[in-house]
């Protein structure tokens, strides 16, 4: 029965920071919609064990009896604390632990929105450089670079894609000076992996375009730079694992949805990609979800469009 | 009473437990200088506080120029006319003379400084450019620029609290003839504080006498009052010691040998200078401060090491050796400067009683509480040291008590050798009487002394040679009793007969 | 190409150290006068925050900018209070400052995080495409006048005029300062007010115009950084705006070093800074033989019946 | 004259400092329930919450004593550097450190016995702290360099080595490049005593005992007295006040850099940013609030150790984590206020 569940959410950004844990924390709302469960959610929980451990902790001694841990950085917790309370379940983004029981992971395969953004963003580049503002050099942002950069090529083979690394996923002042640095370039495109929009602002004062990230949200920032964004949707995946944890057909396992889920998926996109680029966009989302294309998954190097260092 | 420019009323002041000031009236007469005499910790400078609004009374009022006061600080006391040179130079060293002439916002000479500071440096015969820095003067220097401050700050009543402590007898002289200038044709209050009752007789019309924190004598004629009624008043009992000089002297426990030294400003302070001293003898240095007594103390003490010659204490050569080395020797230094040499502020009584011997209260590197205090209750008894609480912040002590427990703490040990360095200043009489019985107490137990010393009646009464330093120099060495006070003053002076 | 990026770093250096310098020069006043105020990024953040929401709200910029430098000078007051007033230890209450400004301003901003702000701090002079270093330096906005006018007239005042002199002597020697009158906890609560009016200024600025956009630690060490650079300037407004220009140089280099294609690592680049402040530090110390132009009596509570 | 006037104890209430924090918690109970009811939620609940999940159970003491930890650790620190009067803001720059160098050991060296491994590697955490402080120690005793600002300066130049290692050199090949050093192995973890609680914590009151023992009853805590009150008096006595000093900061550093090797070995497991989550700062105010007295900044730092944890958890219904740094905050400024009670007394004078 519903009643007898009580889910968490930890983010490690705002909730509502218009980016990565908004994006986690609509989901959360769109489940207590479907599925009326009670629900209760701790922003602001930095990266680290004996942080979550501890807000984590207070929520079982409460009665909540699923967590999800929304950033990589939870992994180690949630991991001894699933051998600990074998009555709670765990569930992390991005991770890629899980046992047999009562703990799973769930991702998504972002670099394939990422590749369609990068299709917009080489049609739309005059200069032909374009700028990518990059967190952490991880897998996981190199893989959305290469696959970005994969996008750029195939509609504009002359353009380069330049990356600055800010170590941030929620810092506007790195970013913004790393956008800048980048536009000072000549670059007049600009995309990012950050969850706060000061990319999209300074492009938009300088009269480059943007490709965001997470939500569309980020566009009410720069209106007049967004161009489209690769978006996560949490939503139908919370209410697909809840349910099947009510049901008790719940199974611990890693879960990797791609566009055919509707986890991830590109922002619709503003009139001012052409129309060409616009069909090629469908053409290949099309492709994507059928299965027929999926973008290569590059996570070693850098693919020779783009410029920067994977080990900065 | 005439007509008082100042009255207070039964003012009250206690701090802690200590009541430092019990229903004192006192009266102040326009054009006139007053002596205020008392004990050390008698209350003078707590009363001084309390007229130039340092510190608020608990009781008791005040009428200036007839006007009853209402409330009272620093600023409103100087609109009032009251400056008060303080115990310690209330000087920004940082700034130039005149930045501290003028910072006040009584000052009157705004415009015209040059003229004023032309005009007031003749008359306290000094000679300097106003943009010096104050820290670039010598004590004597710094004392009249106090005094300057006060008529840069057009006060009509100075209080001026032992001014005279830090100057030589010739600045002592020269200051006299500037108060009664003051007083005389500019009409100035004074109020002097001072320990020498000579000083006393000589400045003052009008004398008042405190005690215990209590005005025991008010408005006593200068001129009729005696030296043995005054001292009375102050102190209940006359006893001021003889001391005889014919004490044994035994084997040299003190040699300093050619010391020649100079200075981070590489100028030589010190010249060539040898003295040697028996056990169970006093040799005096007589000098105006600033010939090099300091740097012949240090040298001595071990806390200056890059000197020229050699130091010998009892047959060891302990030149290049730090002060330790002294101490294991069992010599004793009783610095200058009492507060920030001697005792360490900020730091409780407890601590600074065992500055010199702590170590005797070590285990490896355990510090026996409970030996510590013993020893500081033995020097208390001893010494008769009033210390509110051992635990207390060493300043809570008076200036007198703070000297006898500094005394007391290098002399406990029955040393071999002792350099004692002005140990009476700015000490009441009875606590000057007991040092000197201490000092020479300590002479017939045998220990080697070196008494330095501005105090020329001191010198002669406790030493059994002088000499007379002068620029880093030695210039005269006498037995005490072939010595006169001429001949040692031309030495001080620079002039040779 | 090169040229608009050697531009885009000076402009990014005179920005950077436009946010260091506001603040340090207000903790130099308050320093001169003997408080000492470690409470510098709490008052920043305070600042920040404060001027932020009045512009959302607002959009009247004018009004914001005085909202923030109020508010910073309020909050600083509480340092004022419990350290001129209560006479309790400056480092300590300082260090509380920072905490409670830096958790205040992020209660107060919650809501503010992500917000946009439509209004931003526009240059005085309208340059389109900055050419050379002067049409930077005239593109630059309102607050960085300010600072430079602000420069010239603490420097001015403080060895130039009585008022200031007696500022100085306060911080110099509390006692000696007291005793001829001067008000020391009228000059010690008004400077350390006017320190964090600064700071609030430097607040101000961070959100209005150097990213005008509010997040949690925003400030992210600038308040400590501006204390070092008091040091570093040896208490001396000029030599303080030097120091900033220094660290806003390499702080405007760290991320475009990597367009530049230096393999330097990054992290490497960040600490650079403070590696040459301390280096200056020790060298300016040595060459100064240990005089490093402090207030003497900087730190020291103030009681007047203190003996 | 003046109505009110304000004097100054000469001597103050042994446990004033200890009054005062009490004093200022509760001002500071009231002001967090104020903001609480202005957002509308129940301060009583919140507290009750607070309460029972940062010492309602074996399982919740032991979180707050284990966050207490590097607190009271650096915090000691901090006071034997203050007893020459020198100020230590760099204590989150040695914990950091004082982790490096353990992790620096642990890769370097493997020794079988894990008793002596731990206590090889807790030593190198202590050794690392020293090391940390060693540069603005030298610059103050050789060349007086302001050690407050060399000492603060040192945190971010740790800090920044620290993300340096985790994301090069030191980065754990096993988490998906997530920036963070390898695990140590499970045999030199630090075992636990009770519940939870890490046996960290006995070292911590060792140290304490320690501590107090240096700061009051040896040689070297009596020297470093008489340094601390005035150099000059130092130098008549003997005793080299820079000696004094650089052992000092030497000691109080290692204090911190050991928080940091028990951290490590207790809680984090490795090297990661956290490792410390501003520990080195809220121990300078543990410390100065209390005096700088070991005790008391073992009783002060636990209650911290508490606040933190009850900070975290009242998130969970929903109030923000700030409130109980605000609640931090105010504690601390009412202690400030009600020390001056302790030192100051106002008198009213009597009208005649
Ligand atoms: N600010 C203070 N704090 C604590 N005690 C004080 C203070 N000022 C004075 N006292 C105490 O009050 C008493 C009177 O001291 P005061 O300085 O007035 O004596 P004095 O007559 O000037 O002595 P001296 O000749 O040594 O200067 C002393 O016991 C002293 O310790
Ligand atoms: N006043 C003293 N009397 C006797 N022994 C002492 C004294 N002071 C220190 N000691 C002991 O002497 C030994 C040597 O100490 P230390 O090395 O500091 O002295 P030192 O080198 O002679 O001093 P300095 O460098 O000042 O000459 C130590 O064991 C110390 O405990
Ligand atoms: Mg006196
Ligand atoms: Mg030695």
């Amino acid at each position: 029965d519903v009643d007898d569940y009580k889910a968490a959410f930890v983010y490690v950004g705002p909730a509502d920071d218009g980016g990565w844990s908004q994006a986690h924390d609509v989901g959360r709302q769109y489940l207590v919609e479907q599925t009326g469960i009670e629900t209760a959610y701790t922003e602001l929980v930095p990266e680290d064990a004996t942080e979550f451990r501890t807000v984590a902790e207070a929520y079982i001694e409460q009665g909540y009896n699923i967590i999800f841990g929304t950033t990589f950085g939870y992994l180690d917790a949630m991991a001894e604390m699933a051998e600990e309370y074998p009555d709670v379940i765990f569930l992390h983004c991005s991770g890629y632990l899980k046992n047999d029981t009562n703990f799973g992971n769930y991702f998504g395969k972002m670099y394939q929105p990422r590749y369609l953004s990068g299709l917009a963003a080489g049609a739309m580049t005059e200069s032909n450089k374009i700028g990518y503002v990059a967190a952490f050099p991880i897998p996981e942002v190199i893989r959305g670079i290469n696959a970005f950069a994969t996008g750029v090529k195939e509609v504009n083979p002359d353009a380069t894609v330049e990356v600055v690394w800010t170590f941030t996923w929620f810092g506007p002042e790195a970013e913004t000076q790393a956008a800048n640095a980048l536009l000072e370039t000549g670059v007049d495109v600009l995309a990012q992996h950050q969850d706060s929009p000061s990319t999209g602002i300074a492009a938009e004062a300088a009269g480059a375009k943007w490709i965001s990230y997470n939500t569309a949200y980020g566009q009410d920032a720069a209106p007049g730079a967004f161009v489209t964004a690769p978006v996560w949707d949490w939503g139908p995946y919370y209410v697909e694992i809840v349910e099947s944890i009510i049901n008790d057909e719940f199974v611990a396992e890693a879960y990797w949805g791609g566009m055919e889920t509707g986890l991830v998926s590109l922002y619709e996109l503003t009139s001012d990609v052409p129309t060409e680029t616009a069909s090629l966009i469908s053409d290949r989302t099309e492709e994507i979800i059928s299965g027929s294309y999926d973008p290569p998954i590059v996570e070693e190097e850098f693919i020779d469009n783009v410029i920067g260092t994977v080990n900065p | 009473m005439k007509n008082p420019i100042l009255e207070a009323k039964g003012i009250s002041k206690s701090f802690g437990n200590i009541k430092a000031l019990d229903d004192v009236d006192f009266f102040l007469e326009k054009g006139i200088i007053h002596g205020l005499l008392g004990e050390n910790g008698a209350g003078k400078s707590s009363l001084m506080n309390i007229l130039s609004g340092i510190y608020l009374p608990e009781k008791g009022t005040l009428t200036i120029n007839g006007k009853l006061i209402k409330r009272l600080n620093p600023d409103l006391a100087s609109s009032y006319g009251i400056g008060m040179v303080h115990q310690e130079f209330r000087l920004i060293d940082s700034f130039s003379i005149k930045d501290n002439l003028t910072l006040s916002k009584s000052n009157i000479y705004q415009n015209d400084f040059n003229e004023a500071f032309s005009k007031y440096s003749d008359i306290f015969a000094l000679n300097l450019n106003s943009m010096t820095p104050v820290s670039e003067l010598s004590v004597g220097e710094k004392q009249k620029v106090e005094i300057m401050k006060l008529i840069f700050n057009n006060s009509s009543i100075m209080l001026l609290d032992e001014p005279t402590a830090v100057l030589t007898p010739q600045e002592t002289v020269q200051l006299k003839v500037s108060l009664e200038t003051l007083s005389q044709e500019d009409e100035k209050t004074i109020v002097l504080i001072t320990h020498k009752l000579k000083e006393i007789k000589d400045f003052t019309e009008t004398i008042y006498v405190m005690k215990n924190g209590k005005m025991v004598a008010k408005d006593l004629d200068t001129k009729t009052v005696s030296d043995t009624q005054l001292i009375e008043l102050m102190m209940g009992e006359v006893k001021t010691s003889k001391f005889d000089k014919n004490n044994f002297k035994g084997e040299t426990k003190l040699e300093a040998v050619d010391i020649s030294f100079t200075n981070e400003q590489n100028i030589k302070t010190l010249q060539n200078v040898s003295l040697e001293i028996k056990s169970g003898e006093v040799l005096g240095v007589a000098g105006v401060s600033g010939n090099g007594q300091v740097e012949l103390a240090n040298i001595i003490c071990g806390i200056i090491k890059d000197f020229e010659g050699r130091v010998i204490v009892k047959t060891k050569d302990v030149t290049g050796k730090g002060v330790k080395s002294r101490k294991k020797l069992n010599l004793s230094y009783i610095p200058e400067n009492r507060l920030g040499v001697g005792l360490a502020p900020g730091v409780s009584v407890l601590d600074n009683s065992a500055i010199k011997e702590y170590f005797q209260a070590s285990f490896g590197p355990h510090l026996s509480k409970n030996v510590l205090l013993n020893s500081l209750n033995d020097l208390i008894n001893k010494f008769s040291i009033k210390a509110p609480d051992v635990k207390a912040e060493i300043s809570t002590l008076s200036g007198g008590n703070m000297q006898k427990l500094l005394m007391g703490r290098e002399l406990i040990s029955n040393p071999d050798v002792i350099i004692a360095a002005q140990p009476t200043r700015g000490l009441d009489v009875s606590a000057v009487d007991s040092i000197h019985n201490l000092i020479i107490d300590q002479r017939d137990k045998g220990s080697a002394i070196l008494l330095i010393s501005e105090d020329l009646d001191e010198l002669f009464k406790l030493s059994d040679r002088l000499i007379v330093m002068y620029e880093g120099k030695v210039v005269i060495e006498i037995e005490t009793e072939l010595a006169t006070v001429e001949n040692i003053g031309l030495a001080m002076a620079g002039i040779n007969e | 190409m090169i040229d608009i990026q050697f531009l885009g770093l000076i402009n990014a250096t005179l920005q950077a150290a436009t946010l260091l310098f506001i603040a340090a020069l207000g903790e130099l006043i308050a320093e001169k006068s003997g408080v000492l105020n470690l409470g510098v990024e709490g008052m920043i953040s305070i600042g920040a925050v404060s001027g932020f929401i009045t512009a959302i709200n607002t959009e009247n910029l004018f009004l914001s900018i005085l909202v923030g430098i109020v508010s910073a000078s309020l909050f600083s007051s509480i340092h004022a209070f419990v350290t001129v007033v209560l006479k309790q230890d400056q480092t300590v209450s300082g260090l509380i400052l920072t905490i409670l400004g830096l958790s205040l301003s992020s209660l107060i901003g919650k809501k503010y995080v992500g917000k946009k702000l439509n209004t931003k701090l526009e240059g005085v002079f309208d340059i389109e495409n900055p050419s050379n270093i002067i049409e930077i330096i005239l593109g630059q906005n309102i607050i960085f006048y300010i600072a430079i006018i602000l420069m010239i007239v603490t420097a001015f005042v403080l060895k130039r005029t009585m008022f200031g002199r007696r500022i100085e002597a306060v911080g110099e020697d509390l006692k000696s300062a007291d005793s001829m009158g001067l008000k020391i906890g009228k000059t010690q609560f008004i400077a350390t007010c006017v320190g964090g009016a600064f700071a609030g200024l430097s607040g101000v600025y961070l959100t209005l115009s150097y990213v005008p956009y509010w997040t949690d630690g925003m400030t992210s060490g600038r308040g400590w950084i501006a204390l070092a650079l008091v040091i570093f300037g040896g208490w001396k407004p000029y030599r303080t705006a030097f120091g900033a220009l220094l660290f806003g140089f390499l702080e405007a280099l760290g991320p475009r070093l990597q367009t530049y294609g230096f393999e330097m690592s990054p992290y490497i680049v960040k600490i650079t800074p403070y590696v040459i402040t301390i280096l200056v530090l020790i060298v300016l110390t040595i060459i100064k033989n240990g005089n490093t132009g402090a207030p003497k009596n900087i730190g020291i509570p103030f009681f007047r019946e203190n003996r | 004259m003046n109505k009110f006037i304000l004097s100054k104890k000469l001597y103050r209430n042994e446990l004033a400092t200890f009054y005062s924090f009490l004093i200022g918690f509760l001002i500071a109970i009231i002001v967090g329930s104020i903001i609480l009811l202005i957002q509308s939620k129940n301060p009583f609940d919140v507290f009750s919450l607070m309460l029972k999940l940062s010492i309602g159970s074996v399982n919740s003491l032991s979180n707050s004593l284990n966050k207490a930890i590097p607190l009271i650790l650096a915090g000691l620190g901090i006071a034997i550097i203050n007893s020459v009067k020198l100020w230590n803001i760099g204590a989150e720059g040695q914990i950091f450190f004082g982790a490096i160098a353990l992790n620096f050991v642990y890769i370097n060296t493997s020794i079988e016995n894990s008793y002596l491994y731990i206590f090889l590697l807790l030593a190198s955490g202590f050794i690392g702290g020293s090391v940390c402080i060693l540069l603005p120690a030298l610059s103050k005793v050789l060349f007086g360099v302001n050690e407050i600002i060399t000492t603060l300066l040192t945190n971010y130049i740790v800090f920044g080595l620290t993300i340096y290692l985790i994301n090069g050199v030191w980065k754990d090949p096993n988490s998906l490049n997530f920036p963070a050093a390898a695990y140590v192995s499970e045999s030199v973890y630090l075992p636990t005593v009770f519940g939870k609680l890490s046996s960290g914590f006995l070292i911590c009151i060792l140290f304490t005992l320690i501590a107090y023992y240096i700061k009051d009853k040896s040689v070297f805590g009596y020297e470093m007295r008489i340094a601390g009150g005035s150099a000059l008096t130092a130098i008549y006595a003997g005793i080299s006040a820079k000696q004094k000093a650089f052992i000092a900061m030497l000691i109080g550093g290692g204090f911190a850099g050991l928080a940091g090797a028990i951290e490590l070995l207790s809680q984090t497991h490795r090297v990661s940013t956290g490792i410390s989550q501003g520990f080195g700062y809220t121990a300078i105010i543990v410390a100065a609030i209390t005096g700088m007295r070991p005790l008391g900044i073992f009783l002060v730092g636990s209650l911290f150790g508490a606040l933190a944890i009850g900070g975290s958890v009242i998130q969970t219904i929903g109030v923000s984590s700030y409130i109980s740094e605000i609640i931090q905050a105010t504690t601390l400024f009412g202690a400030l206020i009600a020390q001056f009670f302790f030192s100051y007394e106002i008198k009213r004078v009597e009208d005649d």
